[in-house]
């Protein structure tokens, strides 16, 4: 690698649209299709007014046409229907849901056909749909822009989830979704898209295997897991637990089904604590699903019970001071820790 | 309508397709009873529909359903083995039993799925015509719902989404007049479902479900539309239910025997084979052969069915996924 | 149309209403560049929409907004200075801070809501009809939603459920000819939203909706078919909103400085004003103290909303569910 | 109690149905709507021609009308959104979502609406609506018209989550629902409907109260937790466990949200031992989420790991000897409960 390349940063909206291109470029059966996706509807002389609420599919339209980039109207349950429709004939289509909370209204194309389709029909049908979908708060948009939701769909068998983290990982979370046999949905945090990184992003194609996770740094005394932008805070709240003389192992758990169990296992059988940090609401989330896991599968190892960092039981408020105590933060990671640490 | 352009070989075909289903529905009907499934929803009454539909398809072309898809399978042409024998949850279905009778498809004969969710194939099939559309195929894609269904607003997602996009996707009504025990004249506001194309600015059109006559010169229309490029098309096909919604169930809870009458009075395939004798496009013996192949057709997918083993247990865990690690 | 009934007393409210949707959403836009909120979506060259609409209201009528409902919230009467406290999430605001731009309610004065979710209204809005009907009250329930909305299936599911069941509620869709940057001749298959009543059997009226003259006429007549327990309506009122979908967003980027100048030529607020003075329901002089006492109106409630605290840190918690054990 | 009362014993198809008529009696206010709920439309001659799928509902429109007792057209966007909107405005509503897959169609109403409302408008609106829904496989229905998908309901904050486990409890539960001034969603499982139960069902009208749960026999052993269908798996279990020399307890969890946190921690402090039954898909389930509970409130407790019996990570399978392989039995029930009991 060259050192030009050793420092390829890129944003992670750039990372998203890079993929889209270079399976576009690759995959003559990749098309994308949602809602002000190129903009301007069929104007000659808008093309490409808008790409995305946050730009991810900018620029698509002039290099790949309105056959392949589809605006779509307001009615997710007919485009997101479609995309299985799409996928199951021949195409892979990535579908924008624009933000998750929208599932509410395309949730039966989703959870009955994509996810059961392959299992009803035998396995002789496969649903190469990707669904990309923005996640989280943190950007005053109050209770119905804001929602996490990953855990429901984790629930649900035949989906599969992944939750990328950074630019580097979201490049090749996208290409191995789109690449993937099955449906996946990948969930991208709004906050992530507005901050800078100092990841190396190759400009070549790479994908990032779904089902693992990723050990961010390792550590002896506990562990933290964070999932998307919580990972983040799980790096802060490791900083800052250093300072403090501990020696924390961060995970970044990357995908949510499959879930990579073992590593998470491995890392709390070395680390005997952990905290699990989430900003889905706590009730049936993927963080009670994995301090169930690890209750279950590490008992004898662990030295103190599980911790959870999650969104409190309550919708996400839009004031923006009551918004800042919702989202997971590196003092709530840093106390939890400290609770069980000792 | 004349009919001039359906020659002796449509007509046969049609008439052995009904017949098929006919005595495929009596014979799920009997295995139900017996045990071996439960919630069968008969499709006797509507061969029509799908039949005069689906003789301008071939196996490129695809076909979606609903809960009550039999008739859509057959007409598609599934095999009758396969298909008996997912009813009976046995591992040669065409879904190794995992699907069942709500759930047959066999996506090489073009018949991507039944669906238990009303009016949830709407998109899917909207979907798959976009597929034509994206790689500039020539391929037709047919769904099939009830009047219930109408009332689902994917209908008219899809209808917009096909409007728009000039998708070669054929929406249609099966209108048998009821949702389960509800009259199609007290769900659907305004009295008419091929009318709500307009809104759309896409074609309607009303056919008498009968008739699989009609059937086939409507459905040639619209095929040949979608062919050519031109877009959707909506038809609501009048037809009838002549058993309750499940089985189980008494329809003259609901409906009156003089209303059932009138409509069996109007048989479909009665109405062919009339057709077929008047127009002396067959002999009446030729007629008798057609349908002793039939009956013996399902008899022995009745029996295919019968003997095939149950899915081995680790097909529970199987198909969850393509792949999965 | 002649507006022959429309009097001094409506007119002037009529005006007041508009001039004040008009300040406050200049003021609201103001707030957002100061970065006080993120998102809004301004109302401004709309007003007349919900305007004429609501003067026929009273405060036992329901309305029901979408993302962009400062408008609709304003003619039904709402306070300003809660409406702008909620809009800088302040504890006096109308759901204390905690709903935001997009979710204003005042169930005291009949708004049950804007709402975030595109077409999500809709269903709530027919059941608010509903409940009038159920208890024989002669309320009237009025859901305003964009072209954009339009292409949601619950649109379609409420019309047919508000038709079979005669329900007074009223449809109106704010065609303002863009969802975000799609325009609606995009969008929208067949080219016109109010055919679409047809299909369900009830009135479908497209109407100027820079003429807050026409828009009473048409809603004068929508609510008392409502009233008149004689079912729905649905409205297409053609308008344009000025600024980007959500302010910071150029719309020169999806649409031509012409096209935006055509309607500014046809502005709610000049065109009203003008029919006033010409037929002399008031002086420029009344016009002029309207102008200055809406200025006054918004100018207190922003000073209102930023004087007002935060909601406390328990507020998080509260509010959840009415008791939760 | 005289003895004619004491064996008062109604099915739970009776329970339910006796639930909604008084209530319909007591109070004007409340609605029912629902696909087929009375069935015939409008038909005179037809009046109460089905009384919904499970026959839940029959009888009511001849005694409360069409005004009160209301068929709708098969959209549940619409007529669950109606029952939101009639809720907020003074109604209570009953809605019947006649199985909780459909759910698909009209989550937005649910998770968007209904329960963010009260929220978002700062407590001034509340929503008693009632939402019932079938759950459960074992009625050879295949994967669309079996699933459980209450853990996913109980994950949004603003939803309450009953469970019935027999007639008493249905009745009972049904009765608090509809009073409630939150919105409730009492999911009833299909293998229930058709069973027979012993338990005594007064005529007159009670409650029983939403987040509690209810002690079916008292251990000291080890502790087995059901959830509506389960709860009988978990008494014949307990039998057989017994049979071995076991002293086992047996929780009837009865609601999910709010749950009864209390009552399963103090169970487990006494029996240190879990098993967790229940047939909703495993991942980011109600069982997680009470293993999650116990690992981390009772950890010092625990003697042993919590064990889940859940169905598996697969879409119900329709071929019957697949389904019975599926749902939750004594015999899986057994089996892990011996795994730690030792
Ligand atoms: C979304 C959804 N709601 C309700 C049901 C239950 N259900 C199954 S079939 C049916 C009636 C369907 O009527 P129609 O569409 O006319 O089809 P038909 O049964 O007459 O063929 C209903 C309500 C379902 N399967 N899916
Ligand atoms: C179900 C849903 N899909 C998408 C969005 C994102 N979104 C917010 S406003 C909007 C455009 C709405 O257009 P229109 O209905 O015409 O209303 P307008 O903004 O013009 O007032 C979109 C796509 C949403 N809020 N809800
Ligand atoms: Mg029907
Ligand atoms: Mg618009």
């Amino acid at each position: 690698m060259t050192q030009a390349e050793a420092t390829r940063q890129i944003s992670f909206i750039q990372a998203i649209n890079e993929a889209l291109r270079q399976e576009l470029q690759r995959d003559p059966s990749v098309i994308v299709m949602g809602e002000d996706i190129a903009g301007g509807g069929e104007r000659e002389d808008f093309q490409d007014a808008w790409g995305g609420p946050m730009r991810l599919t900018k620029g698509l339209v002039n290099e790949f046409g309105r056959n392949r980039i589809r605006d779509t109207p307001i009615s997710e349950a007919g485009f997101v229907g479609a995309g299985v429709g799409a996928a199951a004939s021949g195409l892979r289509p990535v579908v924008d849901l624009m933000y998750v909370s929208f599932y509410g209204v395309c949730a039966d194309q989703i959870t009955n056909n994509a996810a059961k389709m392959h299992y009803m029909f035998g396995g002789k049908v496969t649903v190469p749909l990707t669904i990309m979908t923005g996640i989280g708060a943190g950007t005053n948009s109050a209770a119905q822009h804001s929602e996490t939701l990953y855990s429901i769909f984790t629930h649900f068998p035949g989906l599969k989830c992944v939750v990328p983290s950074n630019p580097y990982n979201a490049k090749g979370l996208m290409t191995a979704a789109i690449r993937d046999d099955d449906p996946v949905i990948v969930f991208n945090n709004r906050q992530l898209m507005g901050l800078r990184f100092d990841d190396h992003v190759p400009e070549d194609q790479y994908t990032v295997q779904i089902g693992k996770s990723e050990i961010k740094q390792e550590g002896d005394d506990i562990t933290l897991i964070g999932i998307g932008f919580t990972t983040r805070v799980c790096m802060e709240a490791a900083e800052e637990l250093e300072e403090q003389g501990y020696s924390v192992e961060v995970l970044d758990l990357l995908s949510l089904s499959p879930m990579d169990n073992d590593a998470i296992l491995s890392s709390v059988q070395k680390t005997r604590k952990v905290v699990i940090v989430d900003e889905d609401y706590p009730r049936c989330s993927i963080a009670a699903d994995i301090s169930a896991l690890v209750a279950e599968e590490a008992f004898d190892y662990l030295d103190a019970p599980p911790r959870r960092v999650n969104a409190p039981h309550a919708s996400v408020p839009y004031s923006r001071p009551l918004e800042a105590l919702y989202v997971p933060n590196k003092e709530k990671v840093v106390e939890a820790a400290l609770e069980i640490i000792d | 309508m004349p009919y001039t352009e359906i020659n002796r070989d449509s007509l046969l075909w049609m008439y052995e397709t009904m017949v098929t289903i006919r005595r495929f529905e009596e014979q799920s009907r009997r295995e139900a009873d017996a045990g071996k499934l439960r919630g069968m929803h008969s499709s006797v009454g509507q061969e029509a529909v799908p039949t005069g539909l689906c003789a301008h398809l071939d196996e490129n072309d695809y076909v979606l359903g609903t809960h009550r898809s039999h008739h859509h399978c057959i007409a598609k042409g599934l095999d009758l083995n396969h298909m008996m024998a997912e009813l009976l949850g046995k591992s040669t279905g065409t879904g190794k039993g995992k699907g069942g009778t709500m759930h047959i498809a066999d996506i090489d004969r073009g018949m991507l799925g039944a669906n238990g969710v009303v009016g949830s194939n709407i998109p899917v099939a909207t979907g798959v015509a976009l597929t034509a559309k994206v790689k500039g195929t020539n391929q037709v894609s047919v769904v099939f719902f009830g009047d219930g269904a109408s009332s689902q607003g994917v209908l008219h997602e899809s209808m917009n989404l096909a409007g728009i996009w000039k998708l070669p996707v054929i929406f249609v009504c099966e209108n048998n007049r009821y949702a389960e025990a509800t009259p199609f004249e007290y769900s659907v506001a305004g009295g008419s479902i091929s009318n709500r194309a307009d809104g759309y600015g896409i074609p309607g059109v009303s056919v008498d479900g009968q008739s699989v006559m009609d059937m086939f010169e409507v459905g040639r229309e619209a095929v040949a539309r979608a062919r050519a490029g031109d877009g959707p098309t909506l038809i609501e096909a009048q037809t009838y239910r002549y058993m309750g919604h499940f089985g189980a169930d008494d329809p003259l809870g609901y409906r009156s025997a003089e209303e059932q009458q009138y409509y069996i009075d109007r048989d479909c395939i009665a109405n062919c084979r009339a057709h077929i004798l008047e127009g002396s496009f067959a002999e009446e013996s030729e007629l008798e052969e057609i349908d002793a192949s039939c009956l013996a057709a399902v008899n022995e997918a009745t029996e295919f069915a019968n003997k095939s083993p149950f899915p081995d247990p680790e097909e529970l865990l199987q198909d969850v996924y393509v792949s999965y690690s």
